[in-house]
């Protein structure tokens, strides 16, 4: 099946293992993607705080790019749920609201663009693989059963709210991830906070109201005793993996629970290696719990930083904690 | 109201359904465009399509057909027969160049106030953009088609 | 026939029409540019309906000798009779007069004065066309078959029947359970006032049992109406309960017997069980038994028969099959009661994950005396007792997501399910709600009484229910996640049990209920009735009536006073031995039809016979409804409508166009 | 022209085909009576006459005119109106004259259209594109031929009527039948009916006149009769042939139905209709046997041609008339 | 917003954040149950509670709405949202007092004056080369708001640069020029609000 893809910004690079496994369990559940040419940042949640029209024109753009370079009918992925709630947002009020969609198009005319609200269905990766593909396919691709792998289902927000288009799931406690994590031959453990906010961007403009987010779910991993966390956003990984630290030094917790994307667990069902998964990025240590699955993850080799550019800004001297 | 075309709508409402929609449209004080002037029937399946030629030629712009919804009906199953009737008079009437958006039908329960309030409402916006009708069957339309100038009158030839 | 002498009269309604519509121009323009078409007075009045309102009526046609009258002023649904009567008190045939609604088609939905004031010179000028030809005729009389149908054996039907069955009249109720008493037999206490349900409930539903005037049908449905007002034909489909009813004595044995338990989702609101041969509940009436076919294991394996072994009268009938039988009565009373809404929906809320999430009719159950747990309240686990429990107002109710409207019953319920858990527990009791609404007699004191009992009110919808704790305290506990919307912040408060005080919704099978008994739904799917404050319990269909929640979210004093409302106007045309309907009939002259059966299948009452002999259809008028459906189609015009004639309407379009379509010269009167 | 005592009779065609000419002729023996008794002045199709000499004639001096063909030209209205002034009784005679008959299915075209079919259209021979003028000059001086109007109309809607003949053409024993009559009341021996009543046919429909079994209807399906094969005795209708019998006046016998070929309607409506058409199509459609709106569509496809079906002989009197692009040309 | 037959006049704070809001917010229709409020995850952390701003926009306190910190603390989960027993867009509408507050230049009073800091500094970049750029947007970010939270913030982003996780220069898209054009007309058409 052939589908447009959308990577967004986060999967460039700090969720880059996120695109690499993603394109990995593509291929053998014979997934075609054809990425958007020359996309542009959905402007996450933060365009919108400042401009409406020019949020909605900046997604827009990316919209306008899937209808001109796709063929017709053919539906526009967005593995980060950020960028596929900002795709289905702007699509859906540019066609419930006359005025802001032909603001947005005299914008996009600006630029020698033009897009019909409607013409592009935006879905998350989440959504093809158990609907299109559907469960069977992926069960019959397991080679390597996650057996005995205890594993916390995160869904996070925005997958499942508001459900602007391609609503495929319960918006209060989706369980679409369970069952595919099931036939992955994991033991999905029961995870009430499954659907609840992983701080977004608070890290950034009021730590203590974040790590209070990012502390109830990793509490309530702790408690239905998960050896992984499976999510299926970037922003939601970034905040359970890299700042689980700050959780623990803030709370005076302990909790050590890795966070992987289910594309990686996917694809070591599938047999797939811990490299091509670009397994070994996270912060949390995955190895301790992979190995219950007979996983080896080669250490991460030090990447050699490179020639710094014009733009780069000075990068602050600090002396180096252990 | 400018001086824009104001569109002449008749409307055919049954007794038990829309026109009881009316009614509560009324009651609830829901507002509607005031070109829809409304005949009671005991059913939609009294429509006749004779009133709706005759609505037309008699000077309507537009003619909105309502009913019970299907299933519901007062008298089991007689908006089928209307619905029947509407269809195939507005294949007839489309020949004879009435655009099909001229009619309309509708069906309303009698708690569908509100529906019935927007559907006039766009039924007057869609008539109004297809302008007046004005079927010249009398008066002066008629005068003007059936004219012919003096100097075209025939006269007989006498050598 | 001499031109018709038209007067025409003109409502203010106070402001109602006189605010939007220039009434005293309507009229004068009616005396003037109407006289060529027979107007000969011409008078705007405040209101038409009143008497003087009539008397002006009445006074013209005595003194000018009116022949013909239109009135403009509200919907003819409302002041028809009002004024025909006037016209009839004036020795004027009342069919003669035509009432044109200007109020709800003209004031009421239009702002612009211009508009509304030409579009009502339109309505008139249209009535004057019409009246024109309207025809003396007299009302059409049918015998009333003195029988009543009740359908459904909750309160409400149960209240109808006594009444009409006392008055002397003969009731068949019909009853879909094995026994009635519907919801009110599943309650323990009964708001405000706390007696027990059971003990104001169960001598009513022996009287249905005994009463020689009723008939019981229960473990029955109806399956098919047909007739008019007066003369129903109904078609009753018993199921079989594989228990002969005249040989068993209701002694129980067979359900002691009986070897299989199952959960009874019906009348235990799946808190508790039940055999497979079973009656509801003890005082059920009628007491015989019925076997549940889909789990009996001589059903299912074609052995057991235990019950059959046991049974002291050899009542039990494995043969039995259903049986289809056919009532005629003349009027029928609906009271088919409401469904439960399902709490599941509403997923934050955690019913049926979480295990001690209960819903109001589970609660019910629990406490009643008679219920699973002998009236102790327990957790799910059936032996601790909750130290603190919540109740949740508005599940489902006044919210969007699911029902839009307000359930009526739930503030009572969760304030008696309050005093309840209390009484029953001590323990700490919560109530989150958005409104209180305590309006009928006694109700707000229940209220006060129970902030006595210091129940915690807690102003704000309920976010979610939840067992993910935040620190020890919260540990095994379920948490109520709320904004207290008093004090502005949000609350988490830990308890034992959360109650849900689920919404009313309609049965769901309202939509064929409606459609086999002719009648419209709301959009939310209760049952419309004939008019909202003014005729609450009569139905657009003529002879039958609605009471208790199939009209409704309502509580029990409520559904009585509709019960006993139904059935006081049942009794009344009973006792009228027959009714003057509207005679809006079609007729066929024999001397037109070509018998060319055209009309034949178009009529869904078979009121259309066909003579073979004179080849000429003819139209039984006793069984015509008048939807006019036949005059529509006849090809030949041979068949004409009484009331509705083509005659009427068209002069009608002429009338509504005439004013502002210039050029339509309307030609004299044409003499029939 | 002898002047004798007899009364004088006139007939006429207008916009018509001469078939009515045929079956007043086709009444064999009786055309003697009509001789016998009246002095014909006027009948183009049988005798030379100039319309000066009916000017000249004394108003009123015709006692009886028989009016055949449709107002399609100022002509046809010229002499309508001529010869309404010069007679005493007028008939509508024959479905042009009542209602347009086939000249009114022009009526759903413009002039334009109906002229370019018949002048420029690959079966007309017409290399130079000469298209007809009205006025046209010869060494003789100017010739002049009758101006077409937008639309066809009728008879009456040119000039009041005193009886309609219906039928296209009218049968003969219907119009033998009234020949009589008028002889009769000439003699005194009968009374003339009500002015405006419709004369030599039946105030049923058809069906009252055919023979063919008949039960309750339900049409799946639309059916063009040379694609099936039709039971001689069943109601063509049921059969899913649309025949316009049960819509159409009788007088006529129903000879097309006892032929196997359904009603065309060329007695027009039924006494007190107001529009023939509608009353077909209302029958038609209700007896349609589908709830299901896209099944219905796809039933109705069956009547490729609704206008021309249910018009057919009735446009012209019909309440709409003509189409738009009639007038608006 | 539902269109009911009221006289003319100025537009009031409560219309004009309906106006500013895309698509039709429902805002009217707040019963106060707070549910929002109720929901909200950093609600215990807001001035205000969603409702409780409701009824002060209701009220016209507009300086007290735009300088309260709850739109800034919204995390755009979305359930008062879907939970919104009147279907009320909340979260859009949190977005919209976002944008009034920083055209009023309110947000400084509040108690999160940092927060649109963020949201400037993450699209300057956008702006400026099509894709967000993380390490530019924390340390410039940081720089300029948290100086002090740098120290902490530093070892985060040594390790997401261990990690291969951030880049040390931005990528640019090709349209550059295309988007910026696009995005000014956007803002010329906002301004006319």
């Amino acid at each position: 099946m052939k589908y447009g893809y959308y990577p967004g910004c986060s999967l460039e690079k700090n969720a880059a293992s996120y695109d690499m496994s993603a394109k990995a369990v593509a291929r053998p559940l014979g997934i075609e993607f054809q990425e958007l040419q020359d996309w542009n940042c959905c402007g996450a949640s933060e365009y919108i705080s400042i401009n409406r029209v020019a949020a909605y024109s900046l997604v827009a753009r990316n919209l306008s790019l899937a209808e001109t370079q796709l063929e017709k009918g053919t539906d526009l992925v967005a593995p980060c749920s950020l960028c596929f709630l900002n795709l289905t947002k702007a699509d859906q009020y540019m066609q419930e609201d006359a005025p802001l969609s032909a603001k947005v198009n005299t914008a996009l005319n600006a630029g020698g663009m033009h897009y019909d609200p409607g013409s592009i269905h935006t879905r998350h990766l989440m959504h093809i693989i158990t609907e299109d593909i559907g469960l069977d396919e992926v069960a019959a691709r397991v080679i390597r059963p996650l057996t005995g792998l205890r594993v916390a289902a995160y869904y996070g927000c925005l997958i499942v709210r508001p459900g602007f288009q391609s609503k495929f799931d319960n918006f209060e406690y989706p369980t679409s991830l369970d069952r595919l994590m099931k036939v992955c031959g994991a033991q999905v453990v029961d995870f009430p906070l499954r659907a609840h906010c992983c701080g977004g961007h608070m890290t950034q403009i009021s730590q203590p109201v974040a790590l209070e987010l990012i502390r109830r779910l990793l509490e309530n991993a702790a408690e239905y005793k998960a050896d992984v966390i499976v999510t299926l956003c970037p922003m939601c990984q970034l905040n359970l993996d890299v700042y689980q630290a700050d959780v623990n030094k803030y709370f005076k917790t302990n909790y050590n629970i890795p966070v992987l994307y289910f594309t990686q667990l996917m694809g070591l069902a599938f047999g797939l290696s811990a490299q091509e998964l670009g397994i070994g990025k996270e912060f949390i240590d995955p190895r301790p719990a992979l190995a219950k699955i007979g996983v080896e993850v080669p250490p991460p080799e030090e990447p050699k930083p490179k020639k710094p550019s014009k733009e780069e800004l000075p990068m602050p001297r600090m002396p180096e904690e252990s | 109201m400018s001086d824009q075309f104001e569109p002449v709508i008749i409307g055919f409402t049954c007794n038990w359904c829309s026109y009881r929609a009316a009614d509560m449209a009324g009651t609830a004080r829901m507002k509607y465009a005031p070109n829809v002037r409304l005949i009671r029937l005991m059913c939609s399946g009294r429509l006749d399509p004779t009133f709706v030629l005759k609505a037309l030629a008699g000077g309507a712009d537009g003619v909105m057909i309502t009913g019970c919804h299907p299933g519901d009906c007062h008298y089991v199953s007689q908006n089928y027969k209307a619905m029947r009737r509407f269809l195939l008079m507005r294949r007839t009437l489309k020949q004879m160049g009435v655009e099909p958006e001229r009619l309309k039908l509708v069906w309303a329960s009698a708690a569908e106030g509100a529906i019935f309030t927007d559907e006039v409402n766009k039924f007057v916006e869609q008539v109004r953009a297809l302008g007046s009708l004005h079927w010249p069957t009398s008066g002066e339309g008629y005068e003007q088609m059936f004219a012919i100038p003096e100097h075209m009158i025939a006269k007989e030839v006498t050598p | 026939m001499a031109q018709e002498k038209i007067g025409v009269y003109v409502c203010h309604c106070g402001s109602n029409i006189a605010g939007t519509v220039d009434v005293e121009d309507v009229a004068k323009w009616a005396a003037e540019q109407l006289h060529h078409r027979g107007v000969v007075v011409a008078r705007d009045y405040k209101f038409m309906c009143s008497s003087l309102g009539q008397e002006l009526i009445e006074k013209d046609i005595k003194q000018l000798g009116l022949t013909r009258v239109v009135v403009a002023a509200c919907s003819p649904h409302l002041h028809e009779r009002t004024f025909r009567t006037a016209c009839k008190n004036a020795g004027l045939n009342p069919y003669l007069c035509e009432l044109v609604s200007i109020r709800e088609q003209v004031s009421w939905v239009h702002t612009d004065k211009v508009a509304a004031t030409e579009k009502a010179k339109a309505i008139i000028s249209g009535g004057v066309e019409r009246v024109i030809w309207h025809e003396a005729l007299e009302p059409l009389k049918v015998p009333i078959h003195p029988a009543t149908l009740v359908v459904g054996g909750g309160i409400a039907g149960i209240q109808a029947a006594l009444e009409i069955a006392d008055a002397g009249f003969p009731v068949y109720m019909v009853e879909r359970e094995p026994s009635i008493g519907g919801h009110m037999a599943q309650f323990d206490k009964t708001f405000p006032t706390l007696d027990c349900s059971a003990c104001i409930l169960t001598p009513k539903m022996v009287d249905v049992g005994n009463h020689p005037n009723i008939t019981l049908m229960t473990w029955s449905e109806v399956m098919r109406v047909d007739g008019y007002v007066g003369n129903f034909q109904v078609t009753v489909r018993q199921k079989p309960r594989y228990v002969k009813t005249e040989l068993c004595t209701g002694c129980g044995i067979c359900q002691e017997k009986c070897p299989k338990k199952v959960i009874d989702e019906v009348f235990e609101a799946g808190l508790g069980y039940r055999k497979v041969v079973y009656t509801p509940f003890p005082q059920a009436v009628p007491n015989y038994p019925v076997i549940d076919r889909e789990n009996c294991t001589y059903f299912i394996k074609g052995t057991c028969k235990a019950c059959q072994k046991f049974c002291p009268t050899e009542a039990i009938d494995f043969e039995q099959k259903e049986e289809f039988i056919q009532i005629d009565v003349g009027q029928i009373i609906l009271a088919t009661g409401y469904d439960l809404f399902d709490p599941r929906k509403i997923a934050q809320y955690g019913y049926g994950r979480l295990a001690n999430v209960f819903s109001s009719l589970e609660f019910e159950r629990f406490t009643n005396a008679a219920g699973p747990t002998g009236g102790k309240l327990y957790l799910r686990d059936g032996v601790t007792v909750p130290k603190t429990v919540a109740i949740i107002h508005c599940s489902g109710s006044r919210d969007k997501n699911y029902n839009n409207y307000c359930s009526n019953i739930c503030c009572m319920q969760s304030l008696k399910f309050a005093h309840l858990a209390k009484e029953k527990t001590g323990a700490e009791v919560y109530n989150f709600y958005i409104d209180i609404r305590t309006p009928a007699k006694a109700y707000d004191e229940f209220y006060q009484r129970v902030l006595e009992e210091g129940t915690h009110m807690i102003r704000g919808r309920v976010a979610e229910v939840t067992d993910a704790a935040r620190g020890t305290k919260d540990e095994g506990k379920l948490i109520v996640q709320v904004e207290d919307t008093l004090i502005g912040k949000q609350r988490r408060i830990p308890v034992d049990m959360v109650i849900l005080s689920a919404a009313l919704v309609p049965r769901k099978d309202h939509h064929e209920t409606a459609r086999m008994f002719g009648l419209s739904c709301s959009s939310d799917g209760w049952l419309i009735e004939r008019h909202p404050k003014l005729d609450p319990v009569a139905t657009m269909t003529e002879g039958i009536f609605i009471a208790g929640c199939a009209q409704g979210p309502k509580d029990i004093p409520a559904s009585v006073a509709q019960g006993a409302a139904a059935a006081a106007r049942v009794i009344g045309k009973i006792q009228q031995h027959e009714i003057a309907m509207e005679p809006v009939r079609a007729t066929v002259d024999q001397e037109k039809c070509s018998g060319c059966r055209i009309c034949n299948n178009l009529c869904p009452f078979n009121a259309i016979l066909f003579h073979e002999d004179r080849m000429v259809s003819e139209v039984n008028p006793a069984l015509c409804q008048g939807c006019g459906t036949c005059v529509a189609g006849c090809p030949a015009g041979a068949i004409t409508g009484t009331g509705f004639s083509n005659e009427q309407v068209l002069a009608q379009i002429d009338g509504l166009l005439l004013h502002n379509i210039k050029h339509l010269e309307m030609e004299a009167v044409p003499v029939p | 022209m002898t002047t004798n005592g007899k009364p004088k009779f006139a007939m006429y065609w207008a916009a018509s085909c001469g078939g009515c000419e045929i079956a007043v002729l086709n009444i064999h023996e009786k055309i003697l009576d009509v001789d016998a008794n009246f002095d014909v002045v006027f009948w183009p199709v049988a005798m030379d006459a100039k319309y000066k000499d009916v000017e000249a004639m004394e108003d009123g001096s015709i006692l009886l005119t028989l009016f055949n063909g449709a107002i399609r030209n100022d002509e046809n209205e010229h002499v309508a109106k001529l010869l309404r002034r010069k007679s005493k009784i007028l008939v509508a005679f024959g479905s042009c004259a009542n209602e347009g008959c086939m000249p009114a299915l022009a009526n759903l075209s413009s002039v334009q259209e109906m002229v370019d079919t018949a002048f420029s259209t690959i079966t007309t021979d017409n290399p130079n594109g000469i298209r007809p003028q009205v006025t046209f000059t010869v060494p003789e001086g100017d010739l002049h031929i009758p101006q077409l109007y937008p639309a066809v109309r009728t008879l009456d809607q040119i000039v009041p009527v005193d009886y309609y003949m219906p039928g296209c053409p009218p049968e003969s024993h219907q119009i033998a039948a009234v020949i009589d009559l008028v002889i009769q009341v000439l003699q005194g021996k009968a009374e003339l009916p009500p002015a405006g009543t419709v004369i030599g046919a039946g105030n049923s429909t058809c069906c009252d006149e055919c023979k063919r079994k008949r039960n309750e209807k339900l049409i799946k399906k639309f059916e063009r009769i040379q694609h099936v094969m039709i039971d001689p005795e069943l109601c063509l209708l049921e059969q899913g042939i649309l025949c316009s019998g049960p819509a159409t006046r009788s007088g006529c016998n129903a000879l097309c139905p006892a032929a196997g070929s359904p009603c065309i309607g060329c007695y027009g409506p039924a006494d007190g209709v107001l529009d023939y058409g509608s009353r077909l199509m209302t029958a038609v459609a209700s007896v349609i046997d589908s709830n299901d709106p896209d099944e219905i569509e796809h039933i109705l496809d069956g009547i490729p041609d609704p206008a021309g079906q249910f018009y057919r002989f009735n446009l012209a009197g019909s309440l709409m008339r003509f189409s738009k692009s009639a007038w608006q040309g | 917003m539902a269109i009911a037959t009221t006289q003319a006049r100025a537009p009031t704070f409560f219309d004009r954040v309906v106006a500013a809001t895309p698509g039709d917010p429902h805002l009217e229709m707040c019963i106060q149950c707070g549910t929002c409020g109720g929901s909200c995850p950093s609600g215990p952390d807001m001035d205000h509670t969603p409702r409780a701003l409701f009824a002060m926009i209701n009220a016209g306190m507009i300086e007290k709405v735009l300088s309260s910190n709850t739109p800034w603390y919204c995390v755009a989960c979305y359930y008062c949202m879907v939970r919104c027993p009147q279907q009320i867009h909340i979260t859009d509408i949190m977005y919209t007092l976002k944008r009034m507050s920083i055209q009023e230049g309110l947000y400084q009073k509040g108690s999160a004056p940092e927060a649109p800091g963020f949201s400037q500094t993450f699209i300057d970049y956008v702006e400026n080369y099509g894709r967000s750029f993380e390490l530019g947007l924390a340390t410039r970010y940081h720089l300029s708001y948290h100086p002090l939270d740098m120290m902490k913030m530093a070892p985060m982003g040594i390790g997401m640069l261990r990690k291969g996780r951030m880049d040390l220069t931005p990528k640019k898209i090709k349209g550059m020029d295309q988007l910026k054009s696009i995005l000014a007309k956007a803002k010329e058409l906002e301004a006319k609000l």
